[in-house]
Parts: structure tokens; C-alpha cells; sequence
């Protein structure tokens, strides 16, 4: 570990956002929001376009004015204070990097603005860009640099300050699939190295998954579910977080309880369940059991209506005899045979996520997951 | 490239009128031109003579001709240094959210609309230095304004009101490049620690740098066509020839003084410095104001 | 037929020619004139030339005295002379005559609206410092303009400069050359001499005078323009072509009196030059409109018409015919016409070879060297000397120029 | 942001007052005195303050003087020059952009090099020009003995002859030989979707229907933008129809205006009869620019993305 | 099946590229091609960026012209026709749809051109947008439409002429991947009704192994492998096609033959086989079983470097003590201890790819996959 990197995992704080709200003039963008995220932790950000992810971090930033409450990081209270006197950086979506000034330059930026003498700069902009491997290319202008290496100076510029709190949005968006891949695993290496209490934009749940201590689901500028990325896949706490986590997503119908039973439209049984009255059911498409053999509980002939066949396993739309329709997936490196038209399936109990027909939200018990 | 279309006499025939326009009101002008300055041509025809190098040894040994292609220069130099500096400063504020902001998106363009010939009149009364403007100044300081004296107030005169003409044109282009500038590029400065103010010199002026070459590239020729208009209705060249620069001095030469291959002579050294100009600009500036984004 | 013709005035003298035009063309149904002002008479000039060269040239065009010898040499115009060889050509005033005619005494162009330099003063202005008559000298003018200045007067006397004022009318009035072989009339071998003699003394008389407050130029007015600044009042006195009288009349009423332009004490006078212009016949037409040109040349020439030239305008009359008739019409002594006589006789005074005119080639840039020459002078960046040195230098190129450039050619 | 930008913003607005006074200042001066009598004038000078005579010089303007006349002049110059350059360099720009020809870059130099030269430079030399349209070709009869052999044949030499000046067509040609249409659009159609050509040409069009279909509707914006500069810079353009028209008739308003001002002849200038017709020529262009500043500078991002 | 589509199946016709190939002055792109696409076949194209994709398709549409050889379409050779007498439609990455012309009209413009009548065009339109559900939106502007919808106006636009061919230029990579999924079925569906032969470049993998018949693998202008989606991904031609499918790609290492088995580097034993000297041994990450009890083949010790948890599986980065790093894809629904840091792996025989180490050509008999 770098001697920088020491000192910045030193300066990691912790954000308190106490009853925050934003509005645009008319337009109430987040009603009221409180939330604390640990220092050092690394906490994405996820939820669908415009739920307000981007004012979010914005407010956190000091680009925006809260309408309402307070921010804290670390015990002072930030709300009114401007951007740089916050202890923040920023990676923006498409970087931001100046186009007119060189690598080093636009490293070095934010300390020759914050009047720190040339040799420190100079010193390091060396140790940063070692970190991040852009030696190299301090001299080159961003437009001469790839997707990949754009990123790693927008973050070098985030960090070079030494931040507390380094706040990405959407960084890896414009990237191709291939590079995102790598950016990701040096993101959350960087993050091991240099522990900055981070929070991420994305739309992408592959980075949400793979990069957070906790994701924070939003929906509409609220909080939907704040957990770690196992828990909001295996316990999601609604069916929009359902729906919104996995791919393909969640399947989820409406069931009716009489008490004894889980029923189907047409009557049906799904399973034992003292539940009373309609209630959502929900069931990944890789926990749906196919041919499973000697357990007890009921079983459905679906019809295979489209099958999808990715190398790897295959994604079945099937149709109950009911009329539901639902993605199931096969298990890797498993294939059913090619010609088949119809499936014996099975829902096991251990992977059904039951939601409140009205509010959407979880009515199981919380699973411990590891 | 499949973006092209592979017709081959079409795009000649398109660019045909083009072609021809400039051909017979650009070209074949530039070249009788440069023809004349090696002839004595009397002005109602009937005989020229070849006189060869004469014409340019004559234009280049006339004192008046260095006078007003200094004066040329001069008036090249400042009038769009100054007309672009002006306009960028307008537009940088223009370009902020306050409330005089949108008035001043409009009002600033409105030259635009009035020719330099008929606004020298109401230049000429502005700087009247009896009953203008400076006239109180002259009562403090007698003398210390006069454009019909001293060829300095003259030159003064012509600049401001070259620029006066000459804001609307860069100060919507440069708007336009500052409005391109994403928002996130501020906010990524502000994030560095950047204030309003700094953001102006480090990011805000950079950025546009393609749109100030662009403005200056256009302004120098604009300069010519507009200090015409201008001399023409304010100082006539005067005082003493102060305000005299090549364009005028071609103009009065050729048109007053019959001096046709004078005349020829001066355009043809006139074109050439002018390409100079454009061509020290291109190769000065424009390199280093590409950028990729 | 219908021709056009060319002219270069505007103002009063412009609506002036408008109405001979409407009033030919009103007269007969043979032939119509349209008349088309330039604006001024540099630009007709250079109209005229691109029109020629391109076969567009309009029949008649009015051009001034300083275009003379350009015109001459073009071969491009047609001496009135040799179309109307039976028009009584003497009946013209000698200093029109002798300004426009070749050296066999053949007149070229038709004298038109001919003008002369006057002096002309504020009565009123001058009558608050005690004088009551129009100083004739310069010696007289500078004391008039002393105590006019003592009195507090700011501008005692105007003129702008122009080479047609300060140089030329001065030279021929004194009898004194500006340029060898009579002024060119010998060749066009001929050399400026105006940097000597009085000529050059005047001109620095004027720097000093200016300097001491008794002299004005147009930039030292609120006016602006030296014209304008006698006739708002401004100034006290002025020189100035007759053609400025009308403007100076409507202006002033009786206040306004004119006399010959002033001398050196010590110098006999000579005639002033015309001024103004004088009609050319442009080459190139048919029988029919050169037809038409002579109609409208002889309907000018008549004398009512001349007569109501000269009151629109100031402009004198240019034939003796013409005047008869006003005298005989008792309209000599009017105001209205006051410039009639002063300006003729001005004009019919004795003179010399140094007073029949100036005929030399690119006179009119010559006229643009001089004035910015001696502008630079009087705003004190150059002496006078060295202005009218550095003026005759560059003027002889220009005659050498236009030596070189009509090689080979006669004067005629 | 949350940030203090007062200071700037302070200064802001008091750079944009200042300017909007020094862009209104003449303008202001000129209604004022438009709308004063000679006699104030006379013994007032510039006036500040307005006065009640504005219609009655504008009315005479309007029956005095030939800017009515010149007024329709100035707006076939200007409208003529709009259309023309528009379309000409519409026209030049799409065989530049749009075609696989080797000489299109020399082509796109040839034209924008008028851009680097005005029409002031010239003007002598293309006013000959316009004298006779011709007279290259017969310079080039001349020059290739051509004119020898017409009279060996014919027994005359064989000239042509046409004079653009003091027609209407003649004021506004020569003005017409600029880049600066063809510039816009050629990097206009450079930011545009490759794709596009590709679709058209797979849909079964040719090049002209491409232009015509595609092209020119999706050209609007610097059309207009353009459209509206080339009006202008063509109602405001002063030497040359200055030159080029010899009858007041056949002036532009700008020219008439300019000639209000009489050349010495001892009269002191009618200037709010000048300033009026100054606010008369004025009226229109600024209108025009009020009102679709918008895309103008929506069009003129001229700069390639 | 709509009057419409049973046209278009009727035109389907088989396309031959006949040795052709294109090069770009002096930059050979495409050095020689050779190859029959069914008539009615859909055939995906699939290669690295650069690699001739977009050419090809070009020069099939006739918007580029070949440098030599022949191109047949049905049985007319169509080289030196223009695209607008070669039957083909295309379907462009962005769409490429006129942003002036309402849906209507763009859908209509080709038959405009063609000067074919508006009471035919109107009705023709009219079918396409049924058979597309865009009905509803036949007088929108392409501004005012959903990525999807305007995709399906590209589309519409394409076949209102009934072409015997449809090509598609990466239509999908602009969309979210979401849309993409969608999008990717309506293509599915839309091929089994009208039928019309197929050529789809893209860049994804997920699109290229659903909706190809067939699937062709690019490489510098040359065809790697030409063949169903299971054969391409279940018997790789070469270590280049092995690379490029499958996410993440197949891990390939050196082994070396000593006639009865093949060993790393280090002399561990992987499998038995006969081959001699150096090979590449390939086998793709959900292949690799873990912790497989009772079976004969040899284990090796994993430490595990990282992992990515993605929710419904994990990835997971391992090296083994002779120094070889590859991936390993956990079952779908299995997820291994949290706190292991060590595994037990095993390389089933059945699974193992051989490919020469110069050549990259594959060496494995090329087995049946169904
Ligand atoms: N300056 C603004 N004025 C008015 N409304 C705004 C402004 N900025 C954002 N909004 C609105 O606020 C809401 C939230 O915007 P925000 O940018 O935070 O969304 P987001 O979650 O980041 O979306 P995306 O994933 O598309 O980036 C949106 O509905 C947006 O339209
Ligand atoms: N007009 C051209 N002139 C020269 N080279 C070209 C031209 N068009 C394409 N190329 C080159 O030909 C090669 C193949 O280009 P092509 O567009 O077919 O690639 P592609 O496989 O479609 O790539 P991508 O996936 O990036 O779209 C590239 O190396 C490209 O640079
Ligand atoms: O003012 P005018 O008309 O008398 O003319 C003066 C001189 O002739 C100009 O050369
Ligand atoms: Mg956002
Ligand atoms: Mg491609």
C-alpha cells in the first residue's frame, strides 16, 4: 500500500444524510431522505433513470443546494458549505477531464488552484499517477487517451486531493462491456487500497453487485431498500427492488391464500402457506425447479413458448396451464433437450419471496444470508 | 466511402453557380489586378502599357503607401483584438444566469442590423468634440479630444465604432461555443476548487479557444469591409491622412485619382497581406486550439 | 431620343439642374433628358470612366475644372466646339473660355454652373467690432479678425483648406504659378512650384493665424464643416465658391456680403479661376442622341436659363449675353444675384499665363496629396514648408506619371 | 452550486449594462434626433431627449427623398442575396460533402478563399468586371488569337457585351462571391449522421432526391440562420452598390442614406431628416434580428463536433 | 401469418459470396471470402471491432463495391448493380431514420422513390405497421418515439419493400440493455414470420447465440468458424472463437503431452491423453467443477485471488500453485462459502478443448453437441 493510499483510508468519513429534500421548483425530486453511510464504505447507488441517483450525489458534492435538511460527513455539517470545502471529489459519467490540459495538468488541477507549491504538486501527481498506472502518459492531452485511461485520470484528479468522500456518477457508462469489466476490478481494488468512503451511480447491477458494501435502491427520489447487494438479491424489500435486481428479473404473480394453501388463478396449488387473501409471489428464474424429482411438493406442466440458448444456459419463457407466463433459467453448463416442448416445474418453498399485493413490500421473514 | 455518392459530373454541376460566381466576381477581379500592377493604364482605356516591375517599385518607395499599410496593420491588430475581447467578455457574462442576461442576448446583436455607413453619422456626432459626448471633457482639457485634429482621436474613433459593429457576430459565436461546454466540466472544476471567477481563465476561455480563432480568422477580413464603411462616413482618411488604410487609400486612389494600376498594385500587396494575416494566424494558432473531446 | 446626363452637385445646385432637365423636357417632345446625379463630382468622374470603358457612357456629363486634362487626353470626349461649330463660343466669359479651351482656342466642354472664390462676411458680426465693409486684404482681414477675437469671438475666419481656395484661386489672383509651363498649359513636362513665393508664405500665414486663433479650418468648428459654420453663424467670415451663396443667403438674409476673394497688400490683382464645371460630350453615340445632347446643351445655354441658375444657386452666369440681360433687367443690384457681378468681374479681371487655369494630369489625386499634406501641417505635425515640399514632390510624380502613361500624346 | 458568486455575478451584469448601453447609445441618439426638428438641431446638436417630429420626418422621408425606391432596391438585394447564397452554397457544399470526388477539398479552398479577400480589395478591378461580364472571354479571344481569326472570317472581331452595373441583378452578384454559406453548411452536413446516406441510398434515392428529400428539411436551422445573415449583411452592404449603381433609383437605402448627408454644398445637414431615415433603413433588419436572434445563434455554431 | 409476411417468406433468397474480397487502397480488409447463406437463414456475424463486419454487410447491400469476386443473390449475380436492384433492406445501428418525416413517411419513402401509387403505398404502410404494432404511432416523428418503437420503424422501413434479403448493422448496440432483451425476441419473432434471408452483425454475444441460425465468426476480414450457435460455443474452431464467445471467455492455458498425459507447467497431471509436446488446453469457467467428490481425474489446489458476486452466480478469479490464473462460474443458484479463500478443482475430460499452440486451430474430434 502506497504511502497516499495510507493516508487517504485515514481520511475516510462518514456521511449523515439527515431528512434531505430537493425540489426544482415545482417538481419534488427527493420528498425526504435520511440515511448514513459508514466511513469507508462503498455504497452504489442504484435505480431506475430520473429517480434522483444524480441529485443525490450532487447534493452530497455541493453541486446542488438541498431544499431542506442537513449533510453531514464526518461531524461537521456540510449543507451550506461550497464543493471544495467539503472534502469530496467527483468522477463524472464522462469524466469532465479539461480537454485543453495534459494528463499532469489535469491531475494536478485541484491542488495548483488550492495554491499547494509546485514541488508537492509535482510529487504527487507522480504518486497518484504511479497508483494508477499513468506514468506514461502525464504529457498526452485526454483525446489521446482510451476509455479505460480516461477513467483512471478522472479518478487520479478525484483522489489526488486526498478526499474523505470520492462520489462516482456513472463512470463506467460510456464504456464497452470488455473495459467496464476490467474498470470494475480496478475500482474495487482502488477502493481495498485507499478505503475513501465512495458512493456510486449506476444503472449496470453487475457493478452494483459486484462493487458494494451496501446498495441503496431508489425508486422516485426514496429509499427502497439500503442492504448489502446479497441481501437486496436474496431479500429484496420490495417487488420493485425485485424486479429491479436480477436479469432476467424476478417473476411474480398473484396467488390467492385461503389459509392451508397458495392457490393460482385457476385454483391451483403452489404451496403450503397460512396466508388469507391475494398476495404477490415471487420466484427467481434460477430457483424455478425443473423435473425435480421426488419432493412433495406440487408440480405444473408448463409450455415452453421461446427458448433463448446462451452457450453458457438457456432462458425459458414458459406459459402455465393457468395462463401465467415466466423466465425460468437453466442451470450452467445444463441443457434440456433440445426438442422438448413442455416442463415439469416446481417452485421450492426456500426460494419463494411473498409482497404485499397493495404496498409491494415483503411479507417473508428475512433470510439471513451469508 | 458509402457515405458518398459516386456521381461524377453532379457535383460539378452543382458546384457549377458556386464556382462560377466566384470565378467571375472573385477570381478573374484578383487576376485583372494582378494584372494591371505590371501595366500604366489610362483611365478611359484606349492604351496600357507594359511597365513591368514599375508599378510595385513605385507603391513599394511611396512613404503613404508604408504609412497606410502600417496604419493597415495597426487597425488589423487592435480593431479585432479588441472587437473579440470586447464580445468575449459580454458573452462569458451573457452566458451566466442573471436576469440582464437575456436582454443582453439580443440587444448585443442588434448592430448586426445597421450598416457601418449609416451609423459613422451618429458616430461622428457622439464624438463632435464640441457637442458630443467628450465635449464636457474638452471643457476641463482643452484640445484633449479632437478627431478632426488629431489622428490618434481619429483612429480611437474608427476602432470603437468598428466594434461597435463588430460585437454582435463574435459575441454570438463565441456564446455558442460557451454554451456547448458541458455542465459537468464546471462542476468538475468546482469540484477541484475552482471559483467562478477561476473557472473563466482555466476552463471557460480554453474551451472556446476554437470559436476566438474562428471569431479573430473573420474579423480580420470583417475589419477591412468595415473600416471602409466607416472612414468613408466619418473621417474620410483624415485627418492629414491619419485614418487613411490601404483599403481607403486603394478606394480614392483607383476612384478619385484614376490611378488604376496604383490601385491594382496596392489590392494585389493588399491580398497578399491579408493571406499573411490569415495564413501567420493558421499557422500560430490553430494547432493549438484542437481539442478532442 | 432619350439621353441621360451626369452631374455631380447636390443641395440647392442639384434641384437647380433638376429643374432645367424637367423644364427642357417639358419644352419640346423630341428629345428627353434624364438626369442623373452622382452625388458628387469625384464620383461622376470615376463613374464616367468605368462607364466608357464598358460602351455605357451617358452622352453628356458634367465634370469639374480639375478634371480637365484627365478629360482632354482621353479620347473619350468630343470638343463641343466640333458639334456645334456654329454656337457664338465668344459670347463665353474669358476665365470660362480660357479654363476649357485647347490651345488653338477651341472649346472643349460647355461652361455650366460656373463658380468663382468670393470672401464673404457676417455683417452683423463684423459691425459689433466697427466694421462696416468687407475686407479686401489679408492684411485687413487678419485686423478684422483681431478684434473680432479681441471682442470674444471664437472663429473670425473660416476656410477649409481646400487646394481649389488656398492654392489655386490664390495663385491666379496673385499672378503667381503653381506649376511651370503656365500651370501645364505648355506640356506636360511641366514641374509644381507652389512651395515658394507667396504662395508658400500664405500658406504658412494661415498655419500661424490659425494658431493665434484668428484663422478656422472645418475640424476647429462645432459645425464641423466650415460652410456650415459661417452660415449657423459661428464664424464671421469666410472664402468660398459663389456656388455657396444661395445656402449662405437662406441662411443669413442680409447679413451675409461678399467681395473679392482678399490679396496681398502689394499684389495686383489678377482674375480668379472658374470653378464649378463645365459640360463634356462623351464619345461613342449615335447622330440622334448626340442630336438630343446639342438640343439640351442649347437650351442650357440660354440665358433665362443661366439667369435662374445663378439665383437658385450663386453660380454666375458664363455668358456676356447673360449678364446683359440681368443688367438690363435691373437684377444686378439684387441680393439675390449679388454674386453675378462679383463673381464676373472677379473672374474678367485682367491676367497672365499664371491665371488662365491649371492643366495638369491627375490633378484631383494631386489635390488629395496637398490637402493631406497640409492638413498634417495645420494640425501641427509637419511645418507648412515641409508639407508643400513633400506636396510638390509626390505631385511631380504624378505628372510624371501621367507624362508617362499618355506617351506620345498632344496637348491639345 | 452552492458557492459565491455574487462578485461575478455583480460584475456580470454591470459588463452587460455597460455594453447594452454602448449598443444602445447610437441607436438611442439616432431615434432622439430622428425625432427633433432642424431648427433644434441647428442650435442644439445631438439631442438626448425626444421631441415630437419623428413621424413628420419620417414622413418626409418618405416623400422627399428616394429611400422609399431605395428601400425596395435594398430589399431585392438583400432577399435576392439571402436565396442566392443559400442556395448556391447549399448547392456547392453538397457536391463537397457528398460526393467521391478527388478535387472536393480543392474545391471547398477555391471557394472559401473569397473569404479571406472582401469585395473592398477588389472593388476596382471587379467593377470592371461587372462592366462587362464578358470581358474575360474576350481577353480570352484575345489572348488566343481568336479575336485575329473572328476578323480574318468575319471581317470584324467578335466581342460580347453585358453590363451588370447599374442593374439590379449587377448590385448584388458580385456580393454574392462569398465562402461563408458554403463553410456553415459543409460543416453542418459534417456533423451530420453518416447513416443517413447510406438509409437514402438503400431506400432507392439518388443524390438529388437524398438533397432534396433529406437534406435540405434537415438543414433548417443554418438555412435560416444563414438566410438571416446574408439578408442583412446584403442591406447593409455600402461600397459596392455605391459603385455599381450610378441613378438614385437604382441605390440601395443604405447609399440613399448615406447621400442625405450633402458633399459641401453649405447647407447644414438635416440631421434628423438623416437620423430618420437612418430609423427607416434601420427598422427592418433590426426587427428581424430581434425577433429570430434565437436561431441565429442556434444556427452558427459553426465549429465542427 | 399476415398476407405481408407470407410474401416476404416467398422472396427469401440464398446469397453466395463468391471469393470476394475489398480492400481500401493500399488496407486489405477483406483478403478473400467464400461462403452460401441459406435462403431464409438468419445468420449472425460476430467479430472484434475492425474485423470486415460492416464491409461485408456493405457489400452485400451494394453500398460498397468489391474489389474482386462475385456476389449472388437468388441465382442473380449482383455485384455491379446498385442497392436499390439487389432486393436487400438494412437496418442501420442508429436507425438512420429521416428525423423530418413522420413514421408514416418514412416507412413510405422507399416505395415514394420507387414511384410506386399512394393508394398502394398507404395500404402496404398500413401493414407493416400492423404486423409491427405501430399503428398507433404512424404520424409521430422518429423524435417522439421510444429507442424500441423507432427500431421497429427502422425495421418496418426495411421490409415495406419485401426485401429477399434484410441486413442489420448492429441495430441493437444503442439500446439499454433491457430494451435489447426485448428487442432481441421481437427480432426472433419477427424472422419466424416473414422469413426473409438474414445477415445480423453485432457485437454481443447473448444476441448472436439467440437469434442466430447459424453464426459467423470474423477475424481480420477472415471467416474463423461458420456454424450453429451450440457448435460455435460447444466446439470452438479456435482459440480465437474460444476467446471471443462466451462471457467470461473460455480459460486456455499450455499444457504439455507426454504421450499418456498432459501436464502444466510445473508437471501436475490434468488429464490423460496421447498427444505429445505443447498444446493449449481450453475450458470454459462454468465447466470447472469444484469441489467434485469420488471421481477419478486429478484435483488441484485453487486459492481464490477475487470474487464477483453477481447474484445469481459468482465468478470468481483463481490461481493455482504452478502459477496458471483462469475464472470459474459458479452453478446458478450455488454459491460457495463466503469465507473460503481455497478450492478444489477438477477439469472434466468431456469438457476440455485442445487447440495447437501455433495454429489455434482447434485439435479436438469435433463432437455433436445438440
Ligand atoms: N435542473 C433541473 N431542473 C428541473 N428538474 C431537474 C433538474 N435536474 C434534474 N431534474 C429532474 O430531477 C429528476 C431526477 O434527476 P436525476 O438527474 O437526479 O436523475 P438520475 O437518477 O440521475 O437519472 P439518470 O439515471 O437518467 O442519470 C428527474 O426527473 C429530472 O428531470
Ligand atoms: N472508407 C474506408 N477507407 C479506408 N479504410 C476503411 C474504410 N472503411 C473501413 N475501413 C477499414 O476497414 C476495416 C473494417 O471496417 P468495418 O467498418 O467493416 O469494421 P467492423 O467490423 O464493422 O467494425 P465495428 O465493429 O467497429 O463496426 C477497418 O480497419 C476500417 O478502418
Ligand atoms: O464648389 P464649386 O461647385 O464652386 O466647385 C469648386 C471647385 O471647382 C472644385 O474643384
Ligand atoms: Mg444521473
Ligand atoms: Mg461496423
Amino acid at each position: 500500500m502506497t504511502e497516499l493510499a495510507t493516508t487517504l483510508r485515514a481520511a475516510a468519513s462518514r456521511i449523515q444524510l439527515d431528512a434531505i429534500s430537493k425540489s426544482y421548483e415545482t417538481n419534488e425530486v427527493i420528498p425526504s431522505m435520511s440515511v448514513e453511510l459508514a466511513a469507508g464504505e462503498f455504497t452504489v447507488i442504484l435505480g431506475p433513470s430520473g429517480c434522483g441517483k444524480s441529485t443525490l450525489l450532487q447534493m452530497i458534492a455541493g453541486l446542488e443546494k438541498v431544499s431542506s435538511g442537513k449533510i453531514r460527513i464526518g461531524s461537521q455539517e456540510v449543507q451550506d458549505l461550497e464543493p471544495k470545502r467539503r472534502g469530496c471529489a467527483m468522477v463524472f459519467q464522462n469524466y469532465a477531464l479539461y480537454p485543453h490540459m495534459s494528463v499532469r495538468e489535469n491531475i494536478a488541477y485541484s491542488l495548483k488552484v488550492a495554491g499547494i507549491p509546485k514541488t508537492e504538486r509535482t510529487e504527487r501527481v507522480r504518486a497518484v499517477a504511479a497508483m494508477l498506472a499513468l506514468s506514461d502518459y502525464l504529457d498526452r492531452r485526454p483525446g489521446q487517451l482510451s476509455g479505460g485511461q480516461r477513467q483512471r485520470v478522472a479518478i487520479g484528479r478525484a483522489i489526488v486531493r486526498e478526499p474523505a468522500v470520492l462520489l462516482f456518477d456513472e463512470p463506467l457508462s460510456n464504456l464497452d462491456a470488455k473495459l467496464r469489466h476490467e474498470m470494475r476490478i480496478e475500482l474495487a481494488e482502488l477502493h481495498r487500497r485507499i478505503g475513501a468512503t465512495t458512493v456510486f451511480v449506476t444503472h449496470d447491477q453487475a457493478e452494483a453487485m459486484t462493487l458494494a458494501d451496501r446498495i441503496l435502491v431508489m425508486n422516485k427520489g426514496q429509499i427502497e431498500q439500503f442492504d448489502t447487494p446479497r441481501q437486496v438479491y436474496g431479500n429484496p424489500a420490495s417487488t420493485f427492488v425485485a424486479g429491479f435486481i436480477g436479469s432476467p428479473p424476478m417473476n411474480i404473480f398473484r396467488v390467492r391464500g385461503d389459509g392451508a394453501k397458495l392457490c393460482l388463478e385457476n385454483g391451483e396449488a403452489v404451496m403450503p402457506s397460512s396466508t388469507t387473501g391475494d398476495v404477490l409471489l415471487g420466484i427467481r428464474p434460477e430457483h424455478v425447479a425443473i423435473d425435480a424429482q421426488g419432493s412433495s411438493f406440487p408440480t405444473f406442466r408448463a409450455r415452453i413458448d421461446y427458448r433463448e440458448h446462451l452457450g453458457s444456459h438457456e432462458i425459458l419463457n414458459v406459459s402455465l396451464a393457468s395462463g401465467e407466463t415466466f423466465t425460468i433459467a437453466t442451470q450452467l453448463g445444463d441443457e434440456l433437450g433440445y426438442g422438448r416442448t413442455e416442463l415439469e416445474l416446481q417452485f421450492p418453498p426456500e426460494h419463494i419471496h411473498l409482497f404485499d399485493v397493495q404496498t409491494g413490500k415483503s411479507l417473508s421473514v428475512k433470510k439471513k444470508v451469508n | 466511402m458509402s457515405t458518398l455518392f459516386p456521381n461524377r459530373w453532379l457535383p460539378l454541376l452543382l458546384a457549377a453557380p458556386m464556382l462560377a460566381l466566384v470565378t467571375l466576381f472573385f477570381y478573374i477581379p484578383v487576376f485583372q489586378a494582378f494584372y494591371w500592377s505590371f501595366f500604366l493604364e489610362r483611365p478611359f482605356g484606349g492604351g496600357s502599357m507594359f511597365v513591368g516591375w514599375d508599378n510595385h517599385a513605385r507603391v513599394l518607395s511611396d512613404p503613404q503607401f508604408w504609412s497606410a499599410t502600417y496604419k493597415t496593420v495597426v487597425f488589423m491588430v487592435i480593431g479585432p483584438t479588441i472587437a473579440v475581447a470586447v464580445s468575449l467578455l459580454l458573452a462569458v457574462a451573457a452566458d451566466r444566469h442573471i436576469r440582464l442576461a437575456h436582454p443582453a442576448r439580443n440587444v448585443l446583436i442588434w448592430p448586426k442590423a445597421v450598416a457601418g455607413a449609416s451609423i459613422g453619422v451618429v458616430f461622428n456626432f457622439i464624438f463632435n468634440p464640441f457637442v458630443g459626448i467628450l465635449a464636457p471633457l474638452n471643457g476641463l482639457f482643452p484640445g484633449l479630444w479632437n478627431p478632426g485634429i488629431d489622428g490618434a482621436d481619429a483612429f480611437t474613433m474608427l476602432i470603437i465604432a468598428h466594434v461597435w459593429g463588430g460585437i454582435p457576430f463574435n459575441f454570438m459565436i463565441l456564446l455558442a461555443g460557451l454554451q456547448s461546454i458541458p455542465r459537468t466540466q464546471y462542476q468538475a472544476a468546482a469540484m477541484d476548487g475552482a471559483g467562478p471567477w477561476r473557472r473563466i481563465i482555466d476552463i471557460q476561455i480554453p474551451l472556446i479557444m476554437p470559436q476566438i480563432f474562428f471569431a479573430m480568422v473573420l474579423e480580420y477580413t470583417e475589419s477591412i469591409t468595415s473600416a471602409f464603411g466607416l472612414i468613408d462616413s466619418m473621417t474620410q482618411g483624415g485627418p492629414g491622412g491619419a485614418t487613411t488604410l490601404l483599403v481607403y487609400k486603394i478606394f480614392v486612389d483607383g476612384f478619385r485619382g484614376y490611378d488604376l494600376s496604383g490601385a491594382a498594385t496596392q489590392t494585389t500587396i493588399l491580398m497578399v497581406l491579408v493571406l499573411l494575416f490569415v495564413l501567420a494566424q493558421f499557422a500560430l494558432f490553430e494547432r493549438s486550439v484542437k481539442y478532442e473531446r | 431620343t432619350d439621353i441621360e446626363f451626369w452631374y455631380g452637385n447636390t443641395g440647392t445646385a442639384e434641384e437647380a439642374i433638376q429643374n432645367a432637365c424637367n423644364a427642357f423636357n417639358g419644352a419640346q417632345d423630341d428629345h428627353a433628358v434624364s438626369c442623373v446625379g452622382q452625388g458628387s463630382y469625384e464620383v461622376g468622374m470615376q463613374k464616367a470612366i468605368a462607364a466608357y470603358r464598358s460602351g455605357n457612357s451617358p452622352v453628356l456629363i458634367q465634370f469639374f475644372d480639375a478634371g480637365t486634362l484627365d478629360l482632354m487626353l482621353s479620347d473619350a470626349v468630343v470638343p463641343v466646339q466640333d458639334i456645334m461649330p456654329d454656337v457664338d463660343w465668344d459670347s463665353y466669359i474669358n476665365g470660362a473660355r480660357s479654363y476649357y479651351e485647347t490651345s488653338t482656342g477651341e472649346l472643349f466642354s460647355q461652361p455650366y454652373n460656373g463658380s468663382t472664390l468670393i470672401m464673404y462676411a457676417n455683417m452683423d458680426q463684423l459691425g459689433e467690432v466697427g466694421v462696416t465693409e468687407v475686407p479686401q486684404t489679408w492684411e485687413e482681414v487678419i485686423t478684422v479678425a483681431q478684434s473680432l477675437k479681441d471682442a470674444g469671438h471664437e472663429c473670425p475666419f473660416v476656410t477649409d483648406g481646400h487646394p481649389w481656395r488656398v492654392l489655386e484661386q490664390f495663385a491666379a489672383r496673385h499672378g503667381e504659378p503653381i506649376a511651370s509651363n503656365n500651370n501645364g498649359y505648355g506640356g506636360l513636362d511641366a514641374e509644381y512650384l507652389f512651395n515658394q513665393g507667396v504662395v508658400a508664405e500664405h500658406l504658412s500665414n494661415l498655419v500661424e493665424w490659425r494658431d493665434q486663433g484668428l484663422v478656422r479650418l472645418n475640424q476647429d468648428t462645432a459645425a464641423g464643416n466650415y460652410t456650415n459654420a459661417f452660415n449657423a453663424g459661428e464664424c464671421a467670415m469666410m472664402e468660398n465658391s459663389t456656388g455657396s451663396y444661395a445656402a449662405a443667403y437662406a441662411a443669413l438674409g442680409d447679413a451675409v456680403e461678399i467681395a473679392y476673394a482678399p490679396m496681398y497688400e502689394g499684389y495686383e490683382r489678377h482674375n480668379t479661376l472658374i470653378g464649378g464645371a463645365s459640360i463634356w460630350t462623351m464619345k461613342g453615340h449615335s447622330d440622334e442622341e448626340v442630336e438630343a445632347a446639342k438640343a439640351f446643351l442649347n437650351f442650357l445655354r440660354q440665358d433665362d436659363q443661366q439667369i435662374e441658375f445663378t439665383r437658385m444657386t450663386g453660380y454666375v452666369p458664363v455668358t456676356t449675353s447673360a449678364l446683359d440681360q440681368l443688367e438690363a433687367e435691373g437684377k444686378l443690384d439684387e441680393p439675390e444675384f449679388a454674386t453675378a457681378r462679383t463673381g464676373v468681374e472677379s473672374l474678367n479681371m485682367p491676367g497672365d499665363d499664371n491665371s488662365r487655369g491649371v492643366r495638369l494630369g491627375f490633378y484631383v489625386q494631386f489635390r488629395e496629396i496637398f490637402s493631406e499634406e497640409t492638413q498634417r501641417a495645420f494640425n501641427g505635425e509637419q511645418p507648412m514648408q515641409a508639407a508643400l515640399d513633400t506636396a510638390k514632390m509626390r505631385g511631380d510624380e504624378l505628372l510624371r506619371r501621367f507624362e508617362q502613361t499618355y506617351q506620345g500624346v498632344e496637348l491639345p | 452550486m452552492i458557492e459565491n458568486a455574487r462578485s461575478l455575478n455583480i460584475a456580470a451584469s454591470a459588463l452587460l449594462l455597460a455594453g447594452m448601453i454602448y449598443i444602445l447609445g447610437p441607436l438611442y441618439i439616432t431615434l432622439m434626433t430622428a425625432s427633433q426638428s432642424y431648427q433644434y438641431v441647428v442650435s442644439n446638436g445631438v439631442a438626448l431627449i425626444p421631441g415630437d417630429q419623428l413621424l413628420a420626418n419620417v414622413v418626409r422621408i418618405f416623400t422627399e427623398t428616394r429611400i422609399p425606391i431605395q428601400l425596395a432596391n435594398s430589399l431585392f438585394v438583400a432577399l435576392f442575396h439571402a436565396v442566392g447564397v443559400c442556395a448556391l452554397s447549399f448547392l456547392a457544399a453538397f457536391a463537397i460533402v457528398y460526393f467521391r470526388i478527388r478535387y472536393g477539398t480543392m474545391i471547398f479552398a477555391v471557394i472559401l478563399a473569397t473569404n479571406f479577400l472582401p469585395l473592398e480589395t477588389r472593388v476596382i478591378t471587379t467593377y470592371q468586371v461587372a462592366a462587362n461580364i464578358f470581358s474575360p472571354i474576350n481577353a480570352l479571344f484575345d489572348v488566343t488569337g481568336l479575336t485575329n481569326l473572328f476578323v480574318a472570317v468575319l471581317g470584324h472581331p467578335v466581342q460580347f457585351e453585358l453590363s451588370l452595373l447599374d442593374t439590379h441583378i449587377g448590385l448584388v452578384l458580385p456580393i454574392m462571391a462569398t465562402g461563408t454559406g458554403t463553410f456553415l453548411f459543409r460543416q453542418y452536413f459534417r456533423s451530420m449522421p453518416a447513416d443517413l446516406v447510406k438509409a437514402a441510398k438503400m431506400d432507392g434515392a439518388g443524390p438529388v432526391r437524398f438533397m432534396w428529400d433529406i437534406l435540405l428539411p434537415l438543414t433548417k436551422t443554418p438555412l435560416l440562420a444563414l438566410f438571416i445573415m446574408m439578408f442583412l449583411s446584403g442591406w447593409t452592404t455600402y461600397l459596392w452598390p455605391l459603385v455599381a449603381s450610378s441613378t438614385p433609383d437604382m441605390q440601395t437605402a443604405v447609399v440613399g442614406l448615406a447621400r442625405l448627408s450633402p458633399d459641401s454644398s453649405g447647407e447644414i445637414p438635416d440631421y434628423p431628416l438623416i437620423m430618420a431615415g437612418a430609423v427607416v433603413v434601420c427598422i427592418l433588419p433590426l426587427l428581424m434580428v430581434a425577433m429570430l436572434q434565437r436561431f441565429l445563434v442556434q444556427g452558427l455554431v459553426l465549429t465542427e463536433k
